[in-house]
């Protein structure tokens, strides 16, 4: 198994190096070690020094296509590796024109689905330093547990355990043979168990929720359906919102953020990993996924770019939630 | 909850009390122009009663509607908040309503999985000749309201409203 | 009164039955011009859906038609209201034999050993509890 | 905060009677901005408006709000009596004290508050009034007529008898449409040619019209006044500068293939007019059948002809031009019947669509105009008519009633009795509709004067019998089931849109129904206009009609268009959406949901760490804009707004509203 990740990232290497040393691309967004073994980092590879470093492991779970905004406007051309929901993400915002697409060269990476540091720590009952996996096929070892060892789908992230596309769409090339696609997981359980329960408990939720919430941001930031140059809570004229910490005021900003991911969500997690307080954002943007796919249709963002998002069309007999 | 819920106090809390008999809801409701609007003139030339407490903002089309409206009107303490527009396939400016009523469908469920009773959201096409549904709508919206209690879930804290 | 509350309650009756509403229908007679047992039919296929309309149904029960028709399906090709008068002739049947015949089919009637039972076909007893049993 | 002044009106007792006016006044006094208010019995009087133009003036006012009835009622008024006293008429805000307070509230101690509420309001959005101009947009006097039929003749010859120049553009060689087609009309029994040939050459000589046969719309931008449209105006191959319309050409051309004219019954060369009062009286060379340009062999037309106006070389021509109004009349087409096999048509020679079976009459047509079986050439006697054949037909054809059917089936049994008075004519249908002036007495010749057998029934199926035909079906009113043997059947096809309407209504972004007919902009009182302010429709693109409904539609639309061109300038909307570039992204969400494509990408430039960027962003053209705002629903940072109903205006109405339980 590891001799077959080393492969695989003798592959993944020659084949971006290519393009970075023959100027096709100017820059290469993939993933490097952080400090931990079990952090992967954004890598800017700009030369085969920088490629060294590339890495391509359980833990790189950040979506590389939220920094090609602001790069396209420095390099002319730019490499980029995509996981399954990475791409989807690239795909939507190509679509609303954030991204000009003829100058990305998609890598495609099938994912198998990442781990959760979080979930590992729990397992082990020990804090990450003090531990190390190996991992099999379907099964992950934990070393420094007397050789625990859990199955891999035990382990994985909440949004790999729900994601249905783990293979990119609409890459230039694929670096790795294709995963296939999982559609028996149940994406919206989480979603399912928030509605059956009573309106005041949900509200007793959601408050308890928002209150943590430090307005930071950062679910915004690492958000790649956030693609505006000036965010709603930003502005002065108008001013849509305060900047206190008022719960109504956080309410409205979670739901308004989320209501702009409406038709966009490519359900790629950032939001929530990114949250320093741990807000269950995915569920917001899950939510209306749900309803979108209930009421007018299956939509998932960036898997079509020649569907229509959903709330940029109708029908004239479309259904309504309201009493018309 | 103890920002948003511990000013419930300002405004009468649920239960059969006299003051509860006395308060009335305040429902802000955005019409478009040219059918629902009209509708509430045909109302008013009818001379139909509906409650005082339901208060119009004009708009050209119910599509000019932006879900921070409605978050803000509950915010500075409405109980609750109706987007009245054309019947589909009558919309003025052709098809208006027809993207209303997805943004509305999807963001009236947000606002309920949030936590908000979904009766305090409504969406409703009332044409220029249905004065007696316009005054309808808003009567039965009053009575729904009534029967829920204020809106304390949702009210900025620092926001005081006038008698 | 031939609208009356049991009229309502048999077309409702019918509707679910057969999913189809003869009051859909505009009387073009389509059905009859194109009915290859028309011939032996004393009421033609559209006068059985006017008659429904109307609520005739005592005419109907003494009909010959729903008994004639062999649901071959060429009156529900061309319908031009997408009515599938088949159906309805289906529901028609099942309607006048719960009306004649009333409950008279109840699983205890079955006086048949088992070896019997055995031999008969499920869809035979399944249709006939469908057509004789409330 | 600008100066506000408020006026309240008492409107006699109608708002004085239920609202304490002296209170709303008390309370505007207080609200941030205001300077003074004031009220008047009768706001709306001469004297009332005095009274506001003289307040503006004397205390400087800079916003102004009125408590009064609707806005939809008079704010036009209010709005006048401000711009009279030197303010942008933009700068008035009306709360609705009358409908939607005094009127429906009889408590005073609700219906005051209510209205201290409703004026709050206002004041807070007029705080926040920006001055706003309509554009006054130029008119170019010229329209364009698409479809040279009886509609686009009629509409083209109106407003050209106007004064105003029209280009009417037709797709086919020559004008006359379906009516050309046509032997006879009803009720009256005019030969169709003999009143439509007048109309044709009149259009030809008109000097105001220029007619661009052979032609068709490639694009349409622009918007009311200044429609700029691409016409190509395919090449004959003939110089029509030479041309004499001797037609020696098609006397002598070798090839020949189904007339389109004739319903694909008979032949025509390659070299053709469509039919012989053809205007232009110029041939066409159909290229895709020509030998010439299949094989690169023959040239006969060439060589015979005496003017040597062929031109194997002519290229399309590429017309650009710009119109002041759009007038639509591309009529409608005969359904295809391949999906009824039970009529055998398109199987049988002599299952004929009503369309094909005018032609049979005509003595131009393919069989010189004597009525003869297609498949032995022998007068019919018995000949079957089916009505509704793909009407009212929701499971495979179209749900609506063709509407002509019923008049043109009695009309072509009459005109059969007439030449064959021994055949028998049979006619099928489900209901008779015949309202109309002349019409139910017209069917009713055909039954008592010329004998025609009108059965109420359906057929069930068609096949041959020998030599003839066998039509089994039913007469429903006596419940017997029948057996025809006829030598004809004619088959009155529904009347459908023109395969191309889709993409017409694309191009001109104008809407559709259901069935692709164009959708006028209102049912009942805008029938000819779209919803697409400059664009008219006409005739049978809107929906079935008999040839005086197309005409007296025509001549409405042209009116209308008449109106429009009369015009020097047209005012556009003021209340419209704008783009702030700065803020906008660009992800062009607004543009696909514009119903007037108002709203375009364009190029600005940024400077981004020392370097100029061009990036895209949205921009609003203030001429098509209606000022609907649903741009705005889609833009989640606010980046478009709409003037007038701007979002901060909106919060501050809110926010007033709240303010006050």
């Amino acid at each position: 198994m590891a001799e077959r990740r080393i492969n695989n990232m003798e592959k993944i290497r020659t084949a971006v190096a290519q393009d970075l040393l023959s100027g096709r691309i100017d820059l290469l967004l993939g993933w490097e070690k952080g400090l931990y073994w079990w952090q992967s980092r954004p890598l800017f590879a700009r030369n085969s020094e920088d490629l060294q470093r590339l890495t391509w492991d359980s833990f790189c779970v950040a979506n590389l296509s939220g920094y090609l905004q602001e790069e396209l406007k420095e390099n002319k051309k730019i490499g980029i590796l995509l996981k399954g929901c990475d791409s989807r993400a690239l795909n939507r915002l190509v679509q609303d024109q954030m991204v000009d697409r003829e100058r990305v060269v998609a890598y495609g990476l099938p994912c198998p689905g990442l781990l959760d540091p979080r979930l590992l720590k729990q397992e082990a009952g020990l804090e990450l330093t003090a531990l190390g996996i190996e991992e099999g096929e379907d099964r992950v070892t934990l070393t420094g547990t007397k050789g625990k060892s859990i199955a891999r789908e035990e382990l994985l992230l909440e949004k790999c355990r729900r994601c249905h596309h783990p293979d990119p769409v609409g890459c230039d090339q694929l670096l790795l043979p294709p995963v296939g696609s999982r559609e028996d997981r149940s994406r919206f359980h989480q979603v399912t168990r928030l509605e059956e329960i009573p309106a005041e408990e949900r509200f007793a939720y959601w408050s308890s929720q928002f209150e943590r919430c430090l307005r930071c941001y950062a679910c915004r930031e690492a958000c790649p359906c956030c693609s505006c140059r000036e965010c709603f809570v930003e502005q002065e004229e108008p001013r849509w919102l305060g900047k206190a910490h008022e719960n109504s005021e956080n309410f409205i900003y979670h739901l308004t953020r989320a209501f702009h991911s409406a038709g966009r969500c490519v359900e790629c997690g950032e939001c929530q990993r990114v949250c320093p307080v741990e807000l269950p954002l995915m569920e917001l943007s899950s939510k209306i996924i749900k309803d979108i796919n209930e009421l007018y249709g299956e939509y998932q963002a960036g898997l079509d770019t020649e569907q229509d998002p959903p709330l940029l069309t109708y029908q004239p007999d479309d259904p309504a939630a309201f009493v018309e | 909850m103890s920002t948003a819920l511990g000013k419930t106090g300002e405004v009468p809390v649920n239960g059969a009390s006299p003051e509860k008999e006395r308060w009335t809801p305040l429902i802000v409701a955005f019409c478009c122009n040219w059918c629902s609007y009209a509708g509430g003139d045909l109302a008013g030339t009818s001379r139909m009663d509906y409650p005082a407490n339901v208060k119009v903002i004009r708009m050209p089309c119910s599509s000019r509607i932006n879900p921070l409206f409605i978050l803000r009107a509950f915010q500075r303490g409405a109980d609750g908040v109706l987007v009245a527009g054309c019947h589909p396939g009558d919309c003025h400016y052709t098809s208006g309503n027809y993207y209303v009523r997805r943004n509305l469908s999807l963001f009236r469920r947000l606002l309920e999985f949030s936590g908000i009773e979904p009766e305090r959201f409504q969406v409703s096409w009332i044409s220029a000749s249905e004065g007696d549904k316009f005054a309808g709508v808003m009567q039965s919206l009053t009575e729904e309201i009534k029967a829920l209690g204020p809106n304390g879930k949702w009210r900025d804290s620092r926001w005081q409203s006038v008698e | 009164m031939i609208f009356s509350e049991s009229y309502h309650r048999f077309i409702d009756e019918l509707k679910k039955n057969t999913g189809q509403d003869p009051n859909q229908c505009y009387q073009c007679a389509k059905c009859s011009a194109g009915c290859p047992v028309v011939a032996a039919m004393d009421l033609l296929p559209h006068q059985v859906i006017r008659y429904l309309q109307l609520g005739l149904l005592g005419e109907l029960e003494e009909s010959r038609t729903p008994w004639i028709c062999a649901s071959c399906f060429t009156c529900a090709a061309r319908c031009p209201r997408d009515l599938d008068l088949a159906r309805l002739m289906e529901g028609v049947r099942l309607a006048v034999l719960r009306l004649r015949e009333g409950n008279r089919l109840s699983p205890a009637d079955l006086e048949l050993t088992p070896e019997q039972l055995e031999k008969l076909p499920a869809q035979a007893l399944v249709s006939s509890f469908r057509k004789y049993a409330k | 905060m600008p100066r506000i002044g408020v006026f309240i009106c008492w409107c006699g007792t109608n708002i004085a009677g239920t609202v304490e006016i002296e209170q709303v006044v008390n309370a505007a006094r207080s609200f941030p901005g205001v300077v003074y208010a004031g009220d008047y019995r009768y706001l709306c009087s001469e004297v009332g408006q005095k009274l506001i133009k003289d307040t503006i003036k004397k205390e400087n006012l800079e916003r102004v709000v009125v408590g009064t009835c609707s806005p939809r009622m008079h704010e036009v008024t209010f709005r006048k009596a401000v711009a009279e006293a030197g303010l942008n008429p933009y700068l008035l805000e009306v709360a609705n004290l009358r409908e939607h307070c005094s009127w429906v509230h009889k408590d005073p101690a609700e219906a005051t508050p209510k209205a201290i509420a409703l004026v709050r309001a206002a004041v807070s959005k007029a705080s926040l009034d920006e001055p706003l101009t309509a554009l006054m947009l130029d008119v170019e006097k010229r329209a364009l007529v698409i479809g040279g039929g009886i509609a686009g003749i009629q509409a083209a010859l109106d407003i050209a008898d106007s004064g105003y120049t029209v280009d009417l553009v037709e797709k086919e060689p020559s004008i006359g449409g379906r009516m050309a087609q046509l032997e006879k009309t009803f009720p009256t029994l005019d030969c169709a040619a003999c009143i439509l040939t007048p109309k044709m050459v009149e259009v030809a000589q008109h000097p105001n019209i220029n007619l661009l046969t052979y032609s068709e719309v490639e694009a349409v931008s622009g918007f009311v006044g200044q429609f700029d449209v691409r016409i190509r105006s395919r090449a004959r191959s003939i110089d029509p500068s030479k041309c004499t319309g001797c037609g020696i050409c098609y006397e002598k051309c070798p090839a020949k293939v189904p007339s389109e004219f004739d319903m694909e019954l008979g032949k025509r060369k390659v070299i053709y007019v469509p039919f012989p009062q053809a205007v232009p009286n110029i041939p066409v060379i159909d290229r895709e059948n020509c030998l010439y340009f299949k094989r690169g062999r023959c040239r006969i037309c060439e060589k015979e002809c005496p003017a040597e106006a062929i031109d194997f070389e002519q290229q399309d021509e590429i017309i650009e031009r710009r119109y002041g109004v759009i007038l639509v009349a591309t009529g409608f087409d005969s359904m295809d019947l391949t999906g009824y096999g039970e009529y055998g048509y398109g199987q049988h020679p002599d299952v004929l669509s009503a369309l094909q079976f005018e032609r049979l009459f005509n003595a131009s047509g393919p069989t010189a105009g004597q009525v003869v079986r297609l498949s032995n050439g022998r007068p019919p006697q018995r000949v079957v008519f089916i009505q509704c054949v793909g009407s009212r037909d929701i499971a495979r054809g179209q749900n609506y009633c063709s509407k002509i059917c019923c008049m043109f089936t009695s009309k072509q049994a009459i005109l059969l009795k007439e030449k064959l008075p021994e055949t028998e004519a049979y006619i099928f249908y489900i209901d008779l509709r015949t309202a109309g002036k002349g019409y139910e007495e017209f069917q009713r010749r055909a039954a008592e004067e010329y004998g025609v057998i009108y059965l109420r029934g359906s057929v069930g199926k068609v096949f041959p019998e020998g030599e003839r035909l066998l039509v089994r079906g039913v007469d429903s009113l006596s419940g017997r089931p029948l057996e025809i043997e006829a030598d004809l059947v004619v088959l009155a096809a529904a009347s459908v849109p023109r395969r191309d309407a889709p993409e017409l209504a694309r191009l001109m972004s104008i809407n559709s129904d259901r069935y692709n007919f164009f959708d006028e902009a209102h049912p009942k009182l805008r029938p000819v206009e779209t919803h697409t302010a400059g664009i008219f429709i006409a005739g049978a693109c809107q929906a079935p009609k008999d040839i005086p409904e197309a005409v007296a539609q025509a001549g409405a639309a042209a009116a209308k268009a008449v109106t429009l061109l009369s015009k020097e300038k047209l005012q556009s909307e003021a209340c419209v959406a704008k783009v702030d570039p700065a803020r906008c992204s660009g992800c062009l969400h607004c543009e696909a949901v514009c119903p007037y494509g108002a709203i375009a990408a364009t190029e600005t430039e940024e400077r981004v760490r020392g370097e100029l960027l061009t990036r895209t962003v949205a921009e609003v053209n203030p001429a098509l804009c209606q000022g609907c705002g649903c741009c705005t629903m889609t833009c989640r940072s606010g980046s478009v707004t709409l003037q007038g109903y701007t979002d901060e205006q909106m919060l501050a109405e809110v926010d007033a509203l709240c303010l006050q339980r």
